[in-house]
């Protein structure tokens, strides 16, 4: 056990927090989910990439750092304690990126790989359809071979950044004799394309944070399926594993907001229930106990181990500490905790209710924590089915 | 010993709810979202029809001169249905405490309070904002222990956004003057008192029908959506979890009811009552309110879908008329006081 | 809405008072779970039984008082708040007796009822098998019809009062070629007749509080149905009913649990945590909303109205505000509440986690808190099974 | 960075994990529980030879000369087993503090003790009482500030029955005089410090076997326990109750490894690093045995079922070295300081 960094990890740290010192945007970007706001995040993106770290755990060769996990873990620590943007290409570079990197061909890693370095194109996720929630295996939506074409119907929804992306990604059935997992195909569509209709759905807070996707004949060629015909599930459970998982959900944010709440505590404390500090305190313990974990999973991924369920723990304790976190917030804010940012009233604390109905989606999406349990009973547990 | 309500009682809860049902569905509500005031004038005169806006005033004044118990099922309906006119602040708590100040206040205003004709918007120091002010034709505001009558036009009034997009509150401003104070010392607080108890049971009892409905949203929604082939309402983790919100919400129930006999009757421990309820149905409503976005899903997580009517509603209520913190002072001063009535057999005595 | 109580219940009230005062126990009587506790217990049902207290709830012509439900809540009041001893002859007096007065015959009302109300005969529970437990009607055991006897063979578990009671009632099969609720039949049996084995079970505070009770070829005469042939699930359900839950479960109980928090409580409370003021109103608000939810039903009740499915609210809400109340008074303890009653550092305190162990059981026996809760979301909600 | 054993390390938890599944299965335990002691001299010894007595003992005085690191995964299989010897008072507190104290105490102490000839135990401020006092042949106790090595004759015991059978502990009266005062002043308290430090870590260390041990015995029920014609594991319910202790589990280990981590390195943050473990430790143990014991149902409320083995050790646990309010405290001191170094990337710094 060595819980220390190298000086190389300290040198790495400190040239993060200086460029991010120098370019993190004085005021908050509106949020990324209006036409405005995912601009100026695209924007923001490119000054990553200009700076070098945009793509930070993607290898040399296709322009990334090649950091390793836990550089990765250093760079999002600065990230967040740094108060930067938030990541609206991350669909792209930490879940797309990687599954081209490892499935796709030379053409398709020459093809998008670039652009999606430079924010050029922006990709939306399309892993959910009407009938194909927490089932995720049952997608309906067909791709029919038409010599070089796919032929592409039926519709995907919650696509999140799907209101304003360039590209979508998911998975269409080829073979129409097949069901659940087998004969899936995982297809690139560009939205722009005739027959693709996007209706963006406003959530909890009123704007389009994700997206229907209608698709009517849509003809996409052969070259945009990533892996082969057949072989969707596959690339997707790449595409949605665990490290992946990781980088999205790292613990940084979470301190963050860890700490974010213990000096509103302090701020209110005065007036504030007194049991609240046991809860504030207790907070950033398991914030803390997030992080350390995250590190010991890391050590081990390092040493060769493999992970796999243990993303399910890893979803619930960060949506249910997330959530905590929000309403422990709220109730210190009491009647000031329920204005919009714009109220005169709500001086700097609206961006506790924004992040409240935002941790509200925690328990739901990636999978519902009801299905996350029912995955550590049966496959950490062993529990019968 | 009766804790029932009587035929009329429940015969009058069941004309509100159909009336709702049909005005007050659940477009009507979002209609309401995007208006200015987000009221409507024309819906509160058919509200003072149904009897539900002037119930607590007295029959001299063209009210119904009933009482609290009355009320309590209707605020229930009123939750129901996701109602966001001044219900608490006209029915509840304005019209009563305008009769209860009497005098010329009272003859000015009792009448077209009860028949719907003008609102009353109350300033109560148990929150630092005053809801529906914005449509008020007579503001009755606290300041430093006087109550004072206010014409909207002389106060300020800056509109405070909410997450609620029908709960409307301002902060305002208004200068205290010898003429405008209809109530000081005692009498105010006693006044205050009153108020405070009114409002809090009313939002108590909407927070009950607010409860219900989102347990009712929830299994509706369970019981017809399909995954693995099978109803998700079929799956004890969602069964339980709703479970469990019901039985929360039917132990706030009598606290409730209870409280609207201990106010109709003015029983000494009123207020702790009213505290009880109040805590009780706001546990139960948030409860109610996470379990039935989860079992919603993604689709819950949208604007469109309508489970977060209710769950915004559990939100703003909460904070009606005192939050928890408050509310669960009044409760902790009375039962950790030494001599306390505490213990098996105290319940009515 | 009437909440007040009438002259006559008040004289009732104050009747049992002046009684109970006269007649409590001045020391707690040793647990009914031991051989001399159980006597000692005897003798006290008896001396209620004197006073004319032993069956406030049954008809006068069968030696009670005729109480209704709202005089049984009160005398439950005062019973609970005299702090008199446990009723080691509920099994008897509040579920079989008016079971019998139901469906038993003349003779068996005769031969049955003036014991019980006298505790000569004391009885067990007998509902669970070792395969028949969440699963009630998966019953094993039989009754095979031999003349003018039943022959008994079959294991029966959880037996409550078992070590020591005299008699014993369940359910048995007479039709083997049955399953599940049908041909099941409702017998008694006397626990000292030959091929009967009595194995005291331990619970958690090391007292035999219920048994096991082997049956081998017992004969017992047709006399002992309950009821007729294959009626037994029918006989049970009105045993286990709602009414008698509400006998065993009023909310004095509860209340005077509640008060004794709020005492420990203040007893403590410049050291007790500041958050355990909070959690002790919230439980004495409970223990009240309990006695009102009680009061309601009664009322609604005795207007007429059937309850059903409602008895599973009710079992959940007692037996988690029990536990949580015992839980928040061992916090309060500290190292003392986990001390036994005769360590000398104990003091008062060792009924606190006596209770607490107590408490334990509540989510488990009559029925489980899961079965409960289906039960509330398929019959009451309106769920899919 | 490599938060993680060492081979070694795993194998030495291993050795010690199968000894305790031949040594000390549940009918040792039961058997124990039974004695006048409660303890076992012989099985003290074995224990001394597998290391696990001597392990934070120097070399030069026959331990191991090891670290809480390495101890740490040992406690671990002492909480999954429920050996009840005083594997804390001596072998994780007062063996180290003899060696601390050094001297005279520790020239004629320390190599019995980590051989396993000789039992110490401590009295402590932060406990009214004191562990296997009763077994002990030296006494460390507290008293004004000062420590004192008292032999077991000249104290008065007190034995307090506990409603763990396992845990056996005493009130302990003494007459405090210079000759056995070893320790006062800056160096006692430090010296008590560090032992609140180990006792603690060694308690949320077995907390985590406890827990363990007590999930496992859940599933291995529920995956046998049919009812309505399936596994009663099946159930949602049962699942999901046992996957939230999973989760409370598995988030616990990390603060109790950490915690190990800053002990043996005497970090500044130690305490608050072991308040933290023993808090969630204590947590997801608590949770571990309520989930545990209904899971069981009826045959889980028996004496003869081996499940409360664990549910007791969990209660007593949580009460050793430190009850959760007195650690809450700690951490809390911590983290609300002005300064308090909290957010992204001040983990390990």
């Amino acid at each position: 056990m060595d819980l220390s960094y190298t000086p190389q990890q300290d040198a790495f740290r400190a040239e993060v927090r200086a460029w991010l010192r120098a370019h993190v945007p004085a005021h908050p970007l509106p949020s990324f989910d209006t036409r405005e706001g995912f601009e100026a995040h695209r924007r923001w993106e490119r000054e990553l990439n200009q700076g070098g770290y945009a793509m930070v755990p993607w290898p040399v060769e296709y322009g990334g750092r090649g950091a390793d996990l836990l550089e990765w873990l250093i760079f999002e620590e600065e990230y967040y304690a740094a108060g930067a943007p938030k990541r609206v290409n991350q669909n792209g570079i930490f879940l797309l990126g990687p599954t081209i990197m490892e499935y796709g061909t030379r053409e398709q890693k020459t093809r998008f790989l670039p652009r999606m370095a430079a924010s050029d194109e922006i990709w939306a996720q399309g892993w959910s359809e009407p009938n194909a929630g927490s089932d995720m295996a049952n997608i309906q939506a067909t791709a029919v071979r038409d010599s070089g074409d796919y032929v592409i119907n039926g519709q995907k929804t919650w696509a999140s950044r799907g209101a304003f992306a360039d590209w979508l990604f998911g998975m269409f059935r080829t073979d129409p004799n097949t069901e659940r997992h087998r004969g899936l195909t995982f297809i690139l569509v560009p939205l722009s394309l005739p027959g693709v209709t996007v209706r963006p759905i406003d959530q909890l807070d009123g704007l389009p944070g994700f997206a229907e996707v209608f698709l009517d004949d849509v003809r996409v060629p052969v070259e945009n399926r990533l892996g082969g015909e057949g072989q969707g599930w596959q690339v997707a459970m790449a595409t949605a594993g665990f490290e992946r998982g990781l980088m999205l959900r790292s613990p940084a944010r979470f301190q963050e907001t860890a700490r974010r709440l213990i000096a509103l505590y302090r701020a209110h404390r005065e007036s504030a229930d007194s049991a609240i500090a046991d809860i504030a305190v207790d907070c950033w313990s398991q914030a803390e106990a997030y992080a350390l974990e995250t590190y010991r999973t890391v050590s081990r991924l390092l040493g060769g181990a493999k992970i796999g369920s243990e993303a399910s723990l890893n979803k619930i304790f960060w949506s249910e500490l997330d959530l905590r976190m929000h309403e422990t917030a709220l109730r210190i804010l009491e009647e000031r905790g329920q204005l919009l940012p714009e109220a005169s009233a709500a001086g700097d604390v609206g961006t506790w209710l924004d992040g409240y109905l935002f941790a509200l989606s925690g328990p739901i999406y990636a999978g519902t924590n009801e299905i996350q349990r029912n995955i550590i009973a049966e496959r950490i547990l062993g529990m019968p089915r | 010993m009766k804790f029932d309500f009587s035929d009329d009682q429940k015969l009058l809860q069941q004309t509100v709810r159909d009336f709702l049902a049909g005005e007050c569905a659940p477009d009507a509500v979002r209609a309401l979202w995007s208006t200015e005031t987000g009221r409507s004038r024309a819906l509160w005169k058919q509200l003072a029809e149904v009897g539900l806006v002037g119930l607590l005033v007295p029959d001299s004044h063209e009210g119904m001169g009933l009482s609290e118990v009355d009320f309590v099922l209707l605020c229930e309906e009123v939750g129901r249905a996701a109602l966001a006119e001044p219900v608490i602040a006209t029915a509840a708590v304005g019209a009563p405490l305008v009769a209860e100040l009497g005098g010329d206040l009272a003859a000015r205003w009792l009448k077209p309070l009860a028949v719907g004709e003008a609102i009353v918007a109350v300033g109560h120091p148990v929150s630092p904002f005053v809801d529906d002010a914005h449509v008020a034709d007579l503001l009755l505001l606290e300041r430093d222990g006087e109550l004072h009558a206010v014409a909207p036009g002389s106060a300020r009034l800056t509109a405070q956004p909410h997450t609620d997009p029908a709960r409307r509150i301002a902060a305002v401003e208004f200068d205290p003057r010898s003429e405008t104070c209809v109530a000081s010392g005692a009498q105010a607080r006693h006044l205050l008192d009153s108020a405070l108890d009114r409002g809090a049971l009313a939002a108590a009892a909407q927070l009950i029908g607010v409860c219900d409905r989102l347990v009712a949203l929830a299994v509706a929604y369970t019981t017809q959506r399909v995954q693995f082939g099978v109803p998700i309402g079929s799956f004890q983790a969602v069964k339980h979890a709703l479970a469990d919100v019901k039985v929360k919400l039917e132990y706030a129930r009598p606290l409730v009811y209870r409280a609207a006999d201990s106010v109709a009757r003015g029983i000494a421990q009123r207020s702790v009552h009213v505290s009880m309820a109040k805590v009780a149905a706001a546990e139960a409503a948030q409860r109610g309110a996470r379990a039935a976005l989860q079992a919603h899903g993604a689709i819950g997580y949208t604007w469109e879908q309508d489970v977060h009517i209710w769950m915004r509603r559990a939100w703003s209520l909460d904070q009606m008329w005192g939050i928890q913190r408050f509310h669960r002072a009044r409760m902790a001063a009375f039962a950790l006081a030494p001599d306390a009535p505490l213990g098996a057999g105290r319940t009515f005595i």
